[in-house]
């Protein structure tokens, strides 16, 4: 037996299948198809943690979700902080302890795998209670694609917790029928053990699928999109406010009720039923045939039902109506419940021993997701909750999510609403017939928030949100400091901040406040319903989006020959690109000084395919250049390449690169590595939307080329090599023009553009062909000393030639005026993007910063990035005028010294001054050059 | 995540679109005739509207077209009433 | 064909594919080399129809559609676009048949077979492996032999085409920079079904 | 009795504000009762002596963007007009508590802007320096220096995006950001400032071009000046108007998980995998994001933004993998194209606009009540926010915290 509080037979568990437990250190065996909850209490342990502000013990007050107190931190298989004892599926080896509130993370890696599903349906209905199983089964049979999720680890919802019949046969018999009609459909997917957690826009739901803590995957976050939902989410019981309502054995009654017949645990042995409504008579009566004695059924209403008054007398319980419990007592456990006749009463107030004290204060309909899907929701004063008002299109909330709380109404509501969707979904859906029922008539609940006449003494000992630990004394506390907006309240006392999101206290602190401030509840209202419906932990939704898959990885065809080198690379958007290729022994600035150098006196070879390529065509493709251009296009030859500059209409600098006419009318623009798919869209806009009388075409084909830079004054040599029908004269082949023609056996396209400023060219082959032709390249120049050379050296290169980077040397606030890039911005245009904006005021004033050279003292370090330049030799007191800003700097090979690039302000005008950097704490100087520092002629790129 | 109505490829989540703001604001016949509140105007306002507004997106993802849809800003609730073939700025 | 054709984009990642099949659940490879071009015309144009007649099967024009001939699959792009996929090697003739058809009417053909490769997805757990990246509806009903979609796949934009809907079998076309990005992560999303 | 060390907030005072009917007319009427129009409130009481003066607030007091920001409060903002204001700002923070004699649980713990790429890096670097030599703390942490901060952080190599390094404010941190917003309540409140609440104003009574008061959902109300404080909604009052504003409203959002014990001592924000972490006072672990992509008024955002960011949260800390969402939400910002907000006069006699705060104002609260007060009073905008001017759009003299910054929460 596990357990002395196990009953010998009923319930849903296994008893064959005895499963071995550890909490707070002392070993336990409870069955498979426990809670860790109701394992404990088959061992008799109530009480599981103390409370977060008072340190009181507490213990199990729900079954389900909604479980207020009863918080484990998990220990083995792994830690997990804070779950709650009702909702953790016992496993051999399991290891928890109690909380007082705060969780404790694990320090070491979790080793799970989590992941992420799409799925689309014509029906989703959360909840396979009996509302969910009615409508999923309507729903199933016209042939809609249905998928229904619960929670729970078995269908049924509530009734899994009740001895109820359906057709005259216990409820689960339906349930089982039903669940394996569903499954049996091809076009139902049937999802226990997942929490719909948030409604978003247009039907759009996200569920959590627990799969198990052995599972390939432990945790699936479903995606799921759906014509429409059945939302028959149930409800939730709600406890009430009395002094001491918080000892460990008080117990929301239908949870008591859940306890006995789905886990076969007597969850005390003798009981006070506290109630405001009906449903608290099941657990009253179930618990007493199994055993259990009932104190007293006291009911705060004048007469109790009269069905369940002939059943509590036929088996001697006795009912105390008009009375309510005002006081417990006990240590860790409740050992008695006082009981007073409330003012108009005159029964007598009596102290009634018990272990077990059963509540219940009504039903709050589980709106969350209704809520969240932008239904609205109103106060029922009949039922004492909040029930949804107005519903969106696409979504239908029944059962007792809809404050339906008859069996036989859940069903036929369900299955109507199951027909509904389907029908609306566009398939020919009959209503299913539903099992017969037995319901009795209901008589409303009494909702009662605060119970009158109390003295304010014991307003510390009513706890309105026993999570937070929130009493009536804290209400009192907001209200009386000038507060009566619930959400004020709930932020001064933290009433349904917690793990529970105040399922249970929500709308009884709405109760609570409208009784002090003395209006109506409905008033009063409450509280927005947001996701998660339920704790979802972080790494369910991370999924499987980690590590090398954070982020797409995008390589060259030449990756793999980078890789066998050994080099280290650098992140440029999700490009990765070697940055340098070391040498044994070498450090960076080695390698980048070496690699350098080999480009200024013999032949260097960097993969630049990353650069972005867009091939424009069409009529009127010169236009729309000259438009989107700061420069001229239309003047470019065939056969002809230019370098041009993008700016933003506010006439900022936002991308650059070169530009080929390969026809008539066809070019091939070329982007910087990180901005091609920005640029893309960008030209797509305004030629879809403001142009769209240009006749042009924009095609992506950055992939289609492997793009390899052959720079340095032996590049011509190497490349004769490897080409026989590419006349490589400057003649025949001069700068910036390009030429097809077959390299390395591979059909090319190659360009004399140079980005160091020396010989150089860039050859363009078919992806396929990259590494092929790299490698070629590399094996023909190694008699040269061909040495590849990666971004850092690139970087160095083209700043001793002055050309900037976008994004390093700019941004988003540079003009090409500002980088000295006049000549590149046409004066015989009417118009191009961005033209507008050069006479705005501030863009024309000439004090602008502007990129120049900076020469520190040879022989001196390099001036980090990023250095701010002021103009005195000692700092005044902040905030000290600043001028600018290093850019760009490095040591130069060629030079033999360092230098940098930076944004002065009229730094243009201010060449030949010396300006100090700001280094730590030093100030360096550096003089002001102008930003090409190497071959201003220009006479080395033509080799 | 919402399902916008691409003209051409059907609803599609929005994860695979650029939002473009407001629609209908059309760049200066002559730029350079405009004053420089105009022009600021043109470059940094938009309609900013609580309520039904008629924006525009890019269909990033995939047809690459841009289009534009009327959306109610408090509500995500898009309006299928109109044809959305109009590509306007 | 190696020498013609060089490497392509999964060629290390061919192992990774075939580990990550499993028999009568799910086959991964790439379908490389294969001649792609996109074609950009207006549909309603003379150009269109003589391009219809040259290629052997008119241009599709309702979205997602894609028109096969004998050689050819005609994969709807956009409104005024198409990816024409032809075999091995026939990315040059393939071009010339439509510069000429297009004549001096506007309209752009483009070399993109090395843009994109494929890969092959096929097997009774297809449609689930493409769900765990994929948003669209793969369902039968909605996703048929013959269709095509640009979409995001994990977090890259891809285009799918449906080759079976009865035995399912997918082509993914994904541009060669991500190729490798996406075999990675097809694997282990595959990773389940080997246990 | 025993509490959970850490888990509990300080209680609150006895008595914060009252609800009084709002008058006809007043000297001056603030319009948003968020940090903001209560900040401004009190300048404009203590620094220039204003108290017959009401506060309208369409909802409950600080229920906007005020109750819903991850309470980051930092200064090393790049330019040197953001550095003024948020240095400011800072100044104001570091005696608030005194001065407001309310628990505001301000905490410099410091804040982390981590770098992941190369340019990050410099641009960090660049905004260091010029911090320091604005007079704000500041310093360049590389990787490991970050990890002795952070050590939960994955500072390691292998990362899809390593950290390469951080910049580094000491004097950063969080508050409890109600408790600042009750805080200046309360003191209004015993000023004699009205706090009207369920008050919307839906329009405003003009003369021409001067503004002579304001029509509300509970009565026209008549105001020597009128002060905009209204942030996401800010479009629509100016609407009425036809006053033109660059900005766009769009929804944020931001996560909270259970109550946990200490593990994170400071905070960490980054902008290339977007996502910024701290743990509050309680324990809760409180997340941000990136913007939603468009317009909203609906506070609420899409799934995906909440996904991504746990994403990233769980890359940089692996421990959080088994940390558990509790509440998602999301506020309603107004976002200019330069990142930095709008301060000052308008092209109406009586009518001053603060908006355009975006992501980050919290932090600048106590300095927009000092400048904007100060706005208000003379007529003309404090040095510290003249940069802020709405002209700047048509000169062109942006202040463009896009690049340099990154997210200004
Ligand atoms: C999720 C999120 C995270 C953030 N994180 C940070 C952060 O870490 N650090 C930081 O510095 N900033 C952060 N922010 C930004 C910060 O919250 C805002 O910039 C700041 O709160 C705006 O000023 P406010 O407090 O006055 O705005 P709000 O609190 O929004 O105040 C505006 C008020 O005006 C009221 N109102 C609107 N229209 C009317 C009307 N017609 N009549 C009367 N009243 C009206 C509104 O109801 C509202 O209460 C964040 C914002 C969000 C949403
Ligand atoms: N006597 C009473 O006053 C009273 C009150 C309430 C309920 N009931 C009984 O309870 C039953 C109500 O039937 P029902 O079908 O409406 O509800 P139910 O409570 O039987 O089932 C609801 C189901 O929804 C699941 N669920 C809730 N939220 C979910 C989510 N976000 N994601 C996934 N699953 C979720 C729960 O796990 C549960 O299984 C009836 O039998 C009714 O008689 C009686
Ligand atoms: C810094 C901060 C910490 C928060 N901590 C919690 C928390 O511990 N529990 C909780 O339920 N909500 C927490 N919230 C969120 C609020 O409950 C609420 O969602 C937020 O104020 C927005 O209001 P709304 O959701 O009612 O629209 C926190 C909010 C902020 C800004
Ligand atoms: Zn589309």
């Amino acid at each position: 037996m596990t357990g002395e509080y196990r009953l010998a037979d009923g319930g849903r568990i296994d008893r064959d299948r005895p499963v071995r437990f550890r909490f707070d250190g002392h070993d336990y065996e409870g069955c498979a198809g426990d809670t860790l909850a109701s394992a404990l209490l088959a061992n008799g342990v109530h009480q599981v943690g103390t409370s977060i502000r008072y340190g009181r013990p507490r213990g199990i007050a729900a079954a389900g979700p909604e479980e207020p107190n009863a918080l484990v931190q998990i220990e083995e298989p792994f830690p997990e902080p804070m779950l709650t004892a009702t909702t953790v599926e016992l496993r051999d080896g399991l290891v928890a302890s109690g909380l007082p509130g705060q969780g404790r993370l694990a320090t070491e890696p979790d080793p799970a795998r989590y992941d992420a599903i799409n799925a689309h349906c014509d029906v989703l209905v959360v909840g396979a209670g009996p509302a969910g199983l009615a409508a999923a089964r309507s729903a199933a049979r016209s042939g809609a694609r249905v998928i229904v999720a619960d929670a729970d680890t078995e269908f049924g919802g509530s009734l899994l917790g009740t001895r109820d019949e359906l057709d005259q046969a216990p409820a689960w018999r339906w349930i089982d029928r039903v669940t394996s009609e569903l499954q049996a459909s091809p076009d139902v997917t049937v999802l226990p053990r997942t929490t719909v957690f948030g409604c978003y826009d247009d039907n759009y739901l996200v569920a959590v699928e627990h799969r198990g803590e052995d599972a390939f995957t432990r945790q699936r976050a479903w995606h799921i999109r759906a014509r429409e939902i059945v939302l028959a989410t149930g409800s939730h019981e709600r406890p009430l406010v009395f002094p001491g309502n918080d000892r460990p054995g008080t117990m929301l009654a239908s949870s008591a009720r859940t306890y006995l017949h789905r886990y076969g645990v007597l969850p005390g042995r003798r009981a006070v039923v506290f109630t405001t409504n009906d449903s608290a008579y099941a657990a009253a009566v179930d618990l007493h045939d199994a055993g259990v004695e009932i104190a007293a059924v006291v009911d705060v209403r004048p007469v109790a039902t009269t069905v369940w008054t002939a059943r509590c007398v036929e088996r001697g319980i006795r009912i105390l109506t008009n009375c309510a419990v005002t006081g417990t007592s006990g240590a860790d456990r409740v050992s008695g419940a006082q009981v007073s006749s409330l003012p108009s009463g005159d029964a007598a107030p009596a102290e009634l021993d018990c272990d077990l004290l059963l509540v219940s204060g009504g039903w709050n309909p589980a709106v969350h997701l209704h809520s969240q899907a932008r239904g609205t929701v109103r106060y029922s004063e009949e039922l004492g909750a909040l029930v949804p008002d107005r519903t969106p299109r696409g979504v239908r909330t029944v059962g007792a999510a809809a404050g339906t709380f008859t069996t036989a109404e859940c069903l036929r509501a369900g299955s109507e609403a199951g027909s509904d969707a389907a029908r609306e979904a566009g398939f020919h859906a009959d209503v299913a017939e539903v099992p017969g029922s037995p319901s009795g008539p209901v008589t409303p609940p009494q909702p009662i928030w605060l119970l009158p006449g109390l003295s304010a003494d014991s307003d510390d000992e009513q706890f309105v949100d026993l999570a937070r630990d929130a009493t009536v004394a804290d209400v009192r506390k907001a209200v009386g400091a000038g507060m009566s907006s619930v959400e004020h309240i709930k932020r001064f006392t933290t009433i349904g901040t917690a793990h529970d999101q105040g399922k249970t206290s929500g709308l009884l602190s709405s109760g609570v406040i409208a009784e002090l401030l003395g209006v109506e509840v409905a008033e009063v209202g409450a509280t927005t319903f947001r996701p998660p419906y339920a704790p979802v932990a972080f790494a369910a939704l991370a999924g499987r989006d980690r590590g090398d898959l954070y982020d797409p990885i995008r390589v060259t065809a030449m990756h793999d020959w980078h890789l066998e080198q050994d080099c280290p690379f650098e992140n440029v958007g999700q490009w990765k690109r070697p940055w340098y290729y070391p040498q044994p022994g070498e450090d960076m600035e080695s390698a980048v000084l070496r690699e350098c150098h080999a480009v200024r006196t013999g032949v260097g070879m960097q993969d630049v395919s990353t650069l972005g390529k867009i091939d424009v065509q069409g009529p009127d493709a010169a236009e729309f250049l000259d438009l989107v251009y700061t420069n001229k296009m239309s003047t470019l030859r065939v056969g002809r390449i230019r370098y041009g500059v993008m700016c933003h209409a506010d006439g900022m600098v936002f991308d650059d690169g070169t530009v080929m006419r390969t026809g008539e009318h066809r070019y091939l623009v070329s982007t910087t590595s990180g901005g091609a798919a920005g640029v893309l869209e960008w030209l797509e806009d305004w030629l879809q939307t403001e142009w769209p009388h240009l006749r042009v075409h924009l095609t992506s084909v950055t992939e289609q080329w492997a793009t390899i830079a052959l720079a340095g004054p032996r590049s011509r040599e190497v490349l004769a090599r490897v080409t026989s029908d590419i006349d490589l004269t400057n003649d025949a082949f001069p700068f910036m023009s390009w030429t097809d023609g077959t390299v390395a056996g591979s059909g090319a396209r190659v360009c004399r553009i140079s980005f160091s400023g020396e010989l150089a060219f860039e050859i363009n082959v078919p992806w396929w062909h990259g590494r092929q032709v790299w490698e070629a390249l590399h094996r023909a120049g190694s008699e040269f000393g061909i040495t590849p050379y990666g971004t850092e050296t690139m970087h160095v290169l083209r700043a001793e030639k002055g050309f900037p980077i976008v994004g390093q040397d700019t941004d988003g606030t540079v003009t090409p005026h500002d980088l000295g890039m006049g000549w590149a911005v046409s004066k015989k245009k009417d118009d191009f993007l961005g033209m507008r904006s050069f006479s705005r005021e501030d863009t024309a004033r000439s004090d602008r910063k502007h990129l120049v050279g900076l020469l520190p003292p040879a022989g001196s370090a390099v001036v980090p990035e990023g250095t701010q330049l002021v103009d005195s030799t000692e700092l005044p007191a902040p905030p000290v005028p600043m001028l600018g800003h290093i850019t760009s700097s490095y040591r130069s090979a060629a030079l033999d010294r360092p230098f940098a690039l930076a944004l002065v302000k009229s730094g243009r005008d201010r060449i030949g001054q010396t300006i100090y950097g700001h280094v730590g704490d030093e100030l360096v100087p550096v003089e002001i050059t102008e930003p090409v520092f190497y071959d201003k002629e220009g006479n080395r790129r033509d080799g | 995540m919402m399902l916008i109505p691409c003209p051409w490829c059907g609803p599609r989540n929005e994860t695979e679109f650029h939002y473009g703001g407001q629609a209908d604001v059309s760049y200066p016949a002559d730029p350079q005739a405009v004053s420089d509140v105009d022009w600021a105007r043109f470059l940094f306002f938009r309609a900013n509207t609580k309520g039904i507004f008629t924006e525009r997106w890019n269909h990033q993802a995939g047809c690459r077209r841009w289009f534009t849809v009327r959306r109610d800003t408090t509500t995500n609730e898009i309006f299928h009433d109109d044809s959305h073939e109009a590509v306007t700025r | 064909m190696a020498e013609l054709h060089g490497e392509s984009p999964l060629v290390t990642r061919a192992e990774t594919l075939a580990g990550s099949s499993v028999p009568g659940v799910l086959h991964l490879s790439e379908v490389a080399f294969t001649a792609q071009v996109t074609l950009r015309v207006d549909p309603k144009s003379p150009a269109a129809e003589r391009i219809g007649t040259a290629v052997g099967t008119m241009l599709p024009n309702q979205p997602g559609q894609v028109a096969r001939t004998e050689r050819l699959q005609i994969l709807w792009m956009g409104p005024d676009e198409w990816l024409l996929i032809g075999p091995e090697g026939g990315a040059e003739q393939l071009q010339a048949t439509l510069t000429e058809a297009l004549g001096e009417e506007h309209g752009s053909v483009v070399d993109v077979s090395g843009h994109r490769t494929i890969v092959e997805v096929t097997g009774p757990k297809s449609r689930e492996l493409l769900a765990k990246g994929c948003a669209l509806d793969l369902h039968r009903r909605s996703f048929a032999s013959d269709q095509c979609a640009q979409t995001l796949l994990a977090r890259t934009g891809v285009v799918l085409l449906c080759r079976d809907v009865e035995q399912p079998s997918f082509w993914i076309f994904v541009r060669s920079s991500f190729a490798r990005y996406l075999a990675d992560w097809l694997a282990d999303a595959a990773a389940e079904y080997r246990v | 009795m025993p509490r959970t060390p850490g888990a509990d907030l300080p209680d609150h005072p006895d008595w914060l504000w009252n609800s009084p009917e709002p008058k006809s007319s007043y000297d001056v009427v603030i319009v948003g009762g968020g940090g903001h129009g209560l900040a401004t409130a009190y300048y404009l009481a203590v620094n220039h002596g204003i108290t017959n003066m009401a506060v309208l607030e369409s909802g409950w007091l600080a229920g906007g963007n005020m109750a819903r920001n991850t309470t980051i409060i930092r200064s090393n903002y790049l330019w040197d007009e953001s550095a003024g204001l948020y240095e400011h700002a800072m100044k104001l923070w570091e005696g608030l508590e005194d001065e407001l004699d309310y628990p505001l649980l301000f905490s410099q713990r410091g804040v982390l802007n981590l770098a992941h790429s190369l340019q990050e890096v410099r641009d960090s670097k660049r905004r260091v320096g010029a911090n320091r030599l604005n007079g704000i703390d500041a310093e360049w942490l590389d990787a490991d220096q970050v990890a002795e901060i952070c050590p939960i952080l994955n500072t390691s190599e292998d990362l899809r995006y390593p950290v390469l390094g951080a910049t580094w404010q000491p004097r950063a941190g969080i508050a409890k950001h109600d408790h600042v917003a009750w805080g200046f309540a309360r003191a209004l409140d015993r000023m004699g400032v009205d706090l009207v609440q369920n008050c919307q104003v839906t329009g405003f009574d003009r003369i021409g071009d001067r503004i002579t008061g304001v029509r509300t959902t509970r009565g026209d109300i008549a105001a020597g000046k009128v002060a905009l404080a209204a942030a996401g909604s800010t479009s629509v009052l100016a609407d009425e108007l036809g006053l033109a504003l660059p900005i766009q409203s769009h929804p944020l959002q931001a996560l909270v998980s259970e109550l946990l014990e200490p593990v994170h001592p400071t905070v960490v924000m980054s902008n290339a995998v977007h996502v910024y972490v701290s743990q509050a006072h309680k324990g809760e672990l409180v997340l941000g994001a990136g913007i939603d992509s468009y317009n909203s008024y609906g506070q609420r955002g899409s799934f995906h933004t909440i996904e991504r960011e746990l994403t990233a949260a769980v890359e940089l800390f692996p421990m959080f993998a088994r940390a558990h969402v509790l509440r998602t939400w999301a506020g309603v910002v107004d976002v200019t194209p330069d990142a930095s907000a709008i301060m000052g006069l308008t092209p109406f006699e009586n009518l001053y606009v603060n908006c355009g705060w975006g992501t980050g104002g919290f932090k600048a609260t106590p300095g927009v009540g000092w400048c904007y007060a100060h706005t208000i009073a003379h007529d003309e905008p404090h040095q510290l926010n003249a940069p802020f001017n709405l002209d700047r759009f048509t000169t062109g003299a942006l202040v463009d915290e896009h690049g340099a910054a990154g997210v200004a929460h």
